[in-house]
């Protein structure tokens, strides 16, 4: 190993530094410290001619590590890393001192500034002697992209991907994408309809050469990790032979199983053999195997019998895809709370007590009453209450605001008036409309003349005539008061989805406190998570309306596109490491990575961290009892060694 | 299974019915109940209103008689109450206790003043809780003898054994009593009051109210067809029973409805001779339900 | 101020992306305070190892900082939690080894919160000036292996219950 | 002159206030109230009170301490605690009510809202002399200290439960009464030494200009001096 030499420059910063630290002093003390070979002051290091002065004892002073006393290193590393890296040195060969931020502005007195910014110096010498070269390392970033959920969001960034003739693979649970969008009527604030601009979409995606739609199928394993994702998805047995069927729903009309849409939420009666909604992409049925006779009882076979492109495959079994993909969007989206859990709703006790996304389908011309809203009995409901906040904004059920059931509020408000007249209550905490063209909506269905009560609905009863009663607080009035109605609409909380646990699992990402999946920085990093090239999108990371979940569709589909067509991914070589020797396999490690980048290899019974995955952090390291893990450029020498320096002086 | 029995107030006195009828079945289910020796008023809803801290005190000193005893041998005693109130109270005591550091050092230090101590490791449970769970309705419906067939009951639970915690069943829509009525035979009538309040001791502060609150859950009953509400609590018993004639009275109505302990249901049902089980004891009389079952 | 005081020493441990930007902008806001600290970089408060704290006392430091994200703010998710967890384990330990509780602190300290940090430096030297020099239990390198074994063990239950809560 | 209604001075207002009440139990969270009026949807007795749950929460929380302690609300609370479990901000308002109610005996507020004070408390120093409740006692007692005519009101209702043997005429004593007594001593004095630490400074609370002398002082009922607190009193 060459003789270590290290050069060793105080900045004078103008006089920002010099004003209180001597810098002479500093350097004269520096010189005398081991291993150095040349020390110097200078005006400002940062600056060409002070970056030349390193350059030119690297080459002809033959110093090999260098240590720069300036400002932050947060602000100038990557600058002094590159100087040594312009002329050969590896850039981790340098440490700095801060002497700026941390001694000259902050220190009054003069000696104790000299005092302390000797001991930093000291410290980043003795440092930088046990420093190792490292070197940045790139990933090959594989160019396909894949989406998980087909609702508005990750339609939305499937698209945009495969305008950029980048490949795309969308993995959709259901028989058909859409998600929830595509059970709603009209949207707000502008009332298009729902189907008349998600419809166009879903078919873009169908048609698109660069997207490969998977439905029925969801992913069940992921490996490796940014630009090299290996991904396991299980196609569920659909049945039906897509590349054989021609959607003539024969096969439908025939089947003699009927089972509650879920689609329509139990509203209406579906086949065993189904399309769940008559726009679905791919528009081919699929066959629910729980209730089909040939699966339940053995017998049936009349779809088979039936189809004239002899689609129907009862033989058809579930079937694992193994790809690779450079990124992963997440956009599986979320569900509404079922409000039996709070009977003081009324909802699975009362009739004509429904969620609003049932409510959707009632005024929905394609629902199950052809748009007409009515209730069990079949008549027209002459007063509806639709009570807001169920379940959100309630410590007992989920805490957040849903955060879009007050506009979905004002538009069923607005669309039963339109529908059958009569009156309609809001019963609100507070109407939170604070899109563009929100509180505009709001003013309309002010004036339309459907009455907002200032109270959340505490229940729905039933009075002594049988009727609905609304019962609540007009606190604007601070008055009790008992609404009867014939249908109450319950703007049930949206909640993560049942499965998201198991997904945030599966695809190694975190979920907040909500239960929705973390982004990487509530402000900056909104669709980032922590796992590199794992993106979110639309409501899995919380509640958001349509305009905000295909934005953050578009935008997952920029960052996913940003990383697969940059080509390479640089990774920093801060990382963890284990010493297999030392290594006792005690796990201890493995629960504390925040990123679960440490595996036990059941073979070696060692622990290993996967460097793709490693953030650096250390807090692994700190915990290793037989001291097997070390992360780089933080070694337990090198900060051994500055606490002694600093120490010493 | 052995509980340390906490009678409460009530039950000594204008609620003897119910002791009785609990005495009577308790051997039949296995159930031995041992009462707290020297225990005193849990305070019900009225002396927090005095003093909500003194209240906890109070109540807490029956949970360190209740700990002190070896009902249970070396396990956890378990508090057997019968009457709502005494078990709403005796839950909030032992909550505080449990989890909220002030409130714990104040109880304690006030019940070693008195010589006691507490160590919260003690249970809970109310009587219909204890049938429901502890011992199972599969050995309940073993016991039946007589099935109350073609009875119709309202199950009403009243607020406080349900909540504040609603810590063994639903705090809206409880079901326990439901199924427990359906299982002695019963039919059992679809009663969404279940849970409303019957005033408790507004009866008598301020009757108008509590009045209406009772007509509230006779007219309930009744326009279900009803033959007798069946209780879980004293206060409930006495409201809706020695009370219903001045609910006639102010509405004008003219409500017959029996009120009676499910404990005494479930005695008739297991066959027990009906003055061990002090039917007969209401105000409006037991007559026409006995006289529905054939007794 | 006069030149006979008792200056303690001071090190502190700060981590990247929180507490030593909040040392920065000290600096850069110009607030003063005293310069008993030194500041060694990690890149996460989860990074601290007992033996480091140990090891700082062991040469010649009077007084341990330990600064990171507040909860919640990790820029590694949860680093901080177990920076926590082993503080309590520290307190302890340095406690049985007598050393006063005001020379060891883990403080939250913000990438915003520049007057925050300089307060916390000034607390702790006004905290430590009293108690005088630190006499060193455990100046030899063999103690100090030992205790660091004796404080990982100590530590790391109770970090992993920290996962799990 | 008028007061006028539609102004709210902040010379009206007690600061102090509902840091006192949330130092009773359960009291601790009304400051997160979102003002959602479930409490008062969910309350069978509301629409017999003067101001709302919710109301008196707000009302709390302005520092309307005379308003709030001389409420007829406070004293319609049945306990049903249907406003505790459905609170969406975990607010215990019932064991709120309770606080206030004690607070109002304390302070004397109570005069002008019925029996309810006088049933309680009675009720209260019952219990704390016999250690047990005698329900025939309460009523007679009750009707004394209120009006006479109560028990003339009373008398059917009694006579029912007399003749089913539901009206026990003799009174049953804890024999651990002096027990009793020293816990309840015991809690008064540590309550009156909570509120002095909060009442020194740097105690944490403001506490409100008319003091809370009530906690361990005698204190009076409708004329009648009565030995002991409320609280902790016994029968004379
Ligand atoms: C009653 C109601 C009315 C509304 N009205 C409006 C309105 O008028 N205007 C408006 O802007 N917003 C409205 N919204 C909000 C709107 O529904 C959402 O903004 C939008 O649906 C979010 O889209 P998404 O793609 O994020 O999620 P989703 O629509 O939930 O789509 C997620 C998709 O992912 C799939 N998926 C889930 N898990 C997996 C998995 N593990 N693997 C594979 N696929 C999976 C799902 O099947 C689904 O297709 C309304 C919401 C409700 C409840
Ligand atoms: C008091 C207040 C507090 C807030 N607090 C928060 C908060 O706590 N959290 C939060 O999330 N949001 C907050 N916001 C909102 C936040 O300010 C905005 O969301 C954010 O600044 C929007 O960023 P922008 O880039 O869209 O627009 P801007 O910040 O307005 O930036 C637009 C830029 O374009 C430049 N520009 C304008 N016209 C031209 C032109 N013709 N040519 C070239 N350049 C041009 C402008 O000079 C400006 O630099 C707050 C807003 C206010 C008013
Ligand atoms: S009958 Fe055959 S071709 Fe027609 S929709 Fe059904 S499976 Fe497809
Ligand atoms: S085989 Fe199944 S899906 Fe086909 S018609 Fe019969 S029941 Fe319907
Ligand atoms: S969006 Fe409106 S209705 Fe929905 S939770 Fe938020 S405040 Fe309540
Ligand atoms: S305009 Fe601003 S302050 Fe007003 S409601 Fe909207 S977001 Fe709130
Ligand atoms: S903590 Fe250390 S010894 Fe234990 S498994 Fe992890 S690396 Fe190996
Ligand atoms: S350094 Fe941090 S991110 Fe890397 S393996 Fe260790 S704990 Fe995980
Ligand atoms: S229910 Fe709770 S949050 Fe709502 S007004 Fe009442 S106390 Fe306040
Ligand atoms: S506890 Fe009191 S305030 Fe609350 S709902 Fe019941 S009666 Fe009303």
């Amino acid at each position: 190993m060459p003789e270590i030499r290290v050069g060793v420059y105080i900045c004078h910063c103008g006089s920002n530094i010099a004003d209180k630290v001597k810098v002479a002093e500093v350097c004269d003390f520096a010189a005398t410290l081991p291993g150095v070979a040349v020390a110097r002051d200078y005006q400002y290091m940062c600056a060409d001619p002070g970056q030349e002065l390193i350059r030119r004892d690297i080459q002809e002073r033959g110093v090999n590590r260098v240590v720069v006393a300036s400002c932050s290193p947060r602000m100038h590393e990557p600058t002094f890393r590159k100087v040594l890296e312009s002329v050969g040195l590896n850039g981790y060969y340098f440490e700095m001192a801060n002497i700026r931020e941390h001694v000259s502005w902050v220190t009054e007195d003069p000696v104790a500034a000299t005092r302390k910014a000797k001991a930093l110096v000291a410290g980043a010498v003795g440092r930088v002697e046990l420093h190792e070269p490292l070197e940045e390392r790139y990933t090959v970033m594989n160019k396909t992209t894949l989406v998980v959920g087909g609702g508005i969001a990750g339609i939305e960034a499937a698209l945009k991907i495969a305008a950029s003739g980048n490949s795309v693979w969308l993995v959709e649970k259901e028989p058909s994408i859409g998600g929830n969008m595509a059970k709603l009527d009209k949207t707000f604030p502008t009332l298009d309809c729902s189907a008349c601009i998600l419809t166009p979409k879903m078919v873009s995606v169908a048609q698109s050469e660069n997207i490969k739609l998977l439905t029925y199928a969801e992913v069940v394993k992921v490996d490796g990790c940014v630009g090299n994702f290996q991904v396991t998805i299980k196609k569920k047995a659909r049945s039906v032979d897509l590349a054989k069927c021609t959607g003539c729903g024969i096969c439908t009309s025939k089947c003699v199983v009927k089972v509650p849409s879920e689609f329509d939420g139990g509203l209406a009666m579906r086949k065993a053999i189904y399309t769940p909604f008559p726009q679905a992409v791919p528009n081919k049925p699929a066959i629910d195997r729980e209730h089909c006779r040939q699966f339940v009882v053995g017998k049936c076979g009349v779809c088979q019998k039936l189809c004239p492109a002899g689609a129907v495959d009862y033989d058809q079994v579930d079937e694992d895809v193994t790809e690779t993909f450079g990124a992963i969007i997440v956009a599986t989206g979320y569900q509404q709370m079922d409000p039996s859990v709070g009977p003081q709703w009324g909802y699975g006790r009362h009739e004509n007590v429904l969620t609003a996304l049932q409510f959707e389908r009632l005024v929905n011309a394609s629902g199950p009453t052809g748009g007409k809203v009515k209730m069990k009995n079949g008549e027209t409901p002459k007063a509806i209450a639709i009570l807001h906040c169920v379940g959100s904004r309630d410590v007992n059920y989920h805490e957040s605001c849903s955060r879009f059931c007050c506009m979905y509020g004002l538009k069923l408000a607005h669309l039963a008036k339109e529908k059958m007249g009569g009156e309609v209550y809001n019963f609100y905490i507070d109407l939170r409309c604070f899109g563009k063209g929100y509180e505009e909506f709001y003013n309309r269905v002010l004036d339309e003349g459907v009455h907002f009560i200032r109270g959340k609905g505490a229940e729905v009863i039933t009075d002594r005539d049988g009727r609905l009663a609304v019962r609540v607080e007009d606190t604007l009035l601070g008055r009790w008061r008992e609404v009867p109605v014939d249908m109450a609409v319950l703007s049930a909380a949206a909640e993560p989805r049942a499965d998201a646990e198991r997904v945030a699992q599966v695809l190694g990402i975190q979920r907040s406190r909500d239960g929705f999946f973390l982004e990487a920085h509530p402000k900056l990093e909104p669709l980032k998570t922590a796992t590199d090239g794992v993106f979110i999108a639309g409501c899995c990371q919380g509640p958001k309306d349509i305009p905000d979940s295909v934005a953050q569709g578009a935008g997952a589909a920029a960052e996913a596109l940003s990383l697969v067509t940059a080509g390479k991914v640089k990774i920093s070589p801060v990382i963890a490491g284990v010493n297999e020797e030392r290594c006792s396999g005690c796990k201890v490690c493995v629960p504390l990575c925040p990123y679960t980048a440490i595996a036990y290899d059941e073979e070696k019974k060692i622990c290993r961290v996967n460097e793709a995955v490693c953030k650096g952090c250390g807090t692994c390291v700190a915990s290793c009892p037989s001291g097997a893990l070390s992360v780089k450029h933080f070694t337990n020498q090198q900060i051994f060694r500055q606490i002694e320096e600093v120490a010493a002086v | 299974m052995r509980y340390a029995y906490y009678p409460g107030c009530s039950l000594k006195s204008s609620a003897y019915d119910y002791e009785r009828s609990t005495r009577a079945i308790c051997p039949e289910l296995g159930v031995e109940l041992e009462e707290i020796h020297d225990w005193n008023c849990c305070g019900a809803t009225a002396i927090p209103s005095v003093d909500p801290t003194a209240s906890a005190v109070l109540a807490a000193r029956n949970l360190a008689l209740a700990e002190a005893t070896d009902v249970n041998g070396a396990e956890a005693v378990t508090v057997a109450a019968a009457c709502s109130s005494c078990y709403a109270m005796l839950t909030r005591a032992l909550n505080y206790y449990r989890e909220d550091p002030a409130m714990r050092g104040l109880i304690g230090q006030a019940l070693a003043a008195g010589g006691r101590t507490l160590a919260g490791t003690v249970k809970v449970k109310h009587l219909l809780e204890i049938i429901v769970n502890d011992v199972g309705l599969e050995a309940v419906k073993a016991l039946v003898r007589k099935p109350l067939s073609g009875l119709k009951v309202a199950p009403y639970y009243g607020c406080l054994i349900v909540r504040p915690k609603g810590a063994f069943d639903d705090a809206e829509q409880p079901m326990a009593l439901d199924r427990l009525l359906a299982v002695l035979g019963a039919q059992v009538v679809p009663f969404e009051r279940k849970t409303k309040c019957c005033g408790g001791a507004l009866m008598t502060t301020k009757e108008k109210s509590a009045l209406r609150l009772n007509e509230d859950l006779l007219h309930e009953a009744s326009s279900k067809g009803a033959d007798v509400i069946a209780v879980v609590c004293p206060m409930c018993q006495m409201n809706l029973d020695a009370y219903q004639s001045n609910v006639n009275t102010a509405y004008g109505t003219h409500y017959r409805m029996p009120v009676m302990y499910f404990t005494q249901l479930m005695g008739l049902a297991f066959g027990l001779n009906e003055r061990r089980l002090a039917v007969g004891k209401g105000t409006v009389s037991h007559a026409a339900v006995l006289k529905r079952m054939g007794v | 101020m006069s030149g006979a005081e008792f200056e303690p020493r001071i090190i502190g441990f700060l981590c990247n992306w929180c507490s030593y930007a909040g040392a920065d902008l000290a600096g850069v806001s110009r607030l003063k305070y005293p310069a008993n600290i030194r500041i060694i970089r990690v890149m996460c408060s989860g990074r601290v190892e007992p033996a480091f704290v140990l090891k700082a006392f062991a040469e010649g430091a009077d007084g341990v900082l330990i600064s990171g994200c507040h909860p919640g703010d990790c820029h590694y998710l949860e680093g901080n939690h177990k920076a926590a967890a082993r503080a309590r384990m520290m307190e302890r330990l340095l406690a049985q080894f007598g050393v006063e509780p005001q020379r060891f602190r883990l403080a939250w300290a913000s990438a915003n919160e520049g007057e925050k940090f300089a307060g916390i430096v000034k607390e702790m030297v006004e905290a430590i000036r009293p108690l005088g020099p630190f006499r060193r239990p455990f100046a030899r390198m063999d103690d100090l292996a030992r205790l660091e074994t004796e404080a990982r063990k100590d530590a790391e239950p109770a970090a992993g219950g920290e996962t799990g809560a | 002159m008028e007061p006028n209604l539609q102004v709210l001075r902040e010379g009206d207002l007690d600061h102090g206030f509902a840091g006192l009440v949330r130092s009773y139990p359960g009291a601790g969270k009304i400051l997160g109230c979102i003002q959602c009026g479930t409490c008062t949807g969910s309350c069978q007795l509301a629409q017999d009170m003067d101001y709302t749950p919710r109301r008196i929460i707000e009302m709390v929380r302005a520092g309307l301490k005379d308003e709030v302690l001389s409420s007829k609300a406070i004293w319609y609370c049945a306990s049903c605690y249907s406003c505790t479990v459905r609170c969406p901000k975990d607010i215990k308002v019932t064991e709120v009510m309770y606080a206030l109610r004690a607070l109002s005996l304390r302070r004397r507020r109570s005069r002008s809202v019925g029996l309810s004070p006088v049933f309680y408390s009675t009720f209260s120093r019952l219990v704390n002399t016999l250690g047990k409740m005698y329900e025939a006692g309460l009523i007679v007692l009750v009707a004394l200290r209120s009006n006479p005519f109560r028990l003339v009101k009373l008398a059917p209702v009694g006579g029912r439960m007399f003749f089913q043997g539901k009206l026990g005429l003799l009174p049953k004593r804890v024999a651990g009464r002096a027990e009793i007594q020293k816990m309840l001593a015991k809690t008064a004095a540590l309550q009156a030494e909570a509120l002095e630490a909060r009442r020194s400074p740097g105690g944490g609370g403001v506490i409100d200009a008319a003091g809370d002398a009530g906690a361990h002082d005698g204190a009076r009922l409708h004329g009648r001096a009565i030995p002991g607190s409320l609280e902790t009193g016994v029968l004379p």
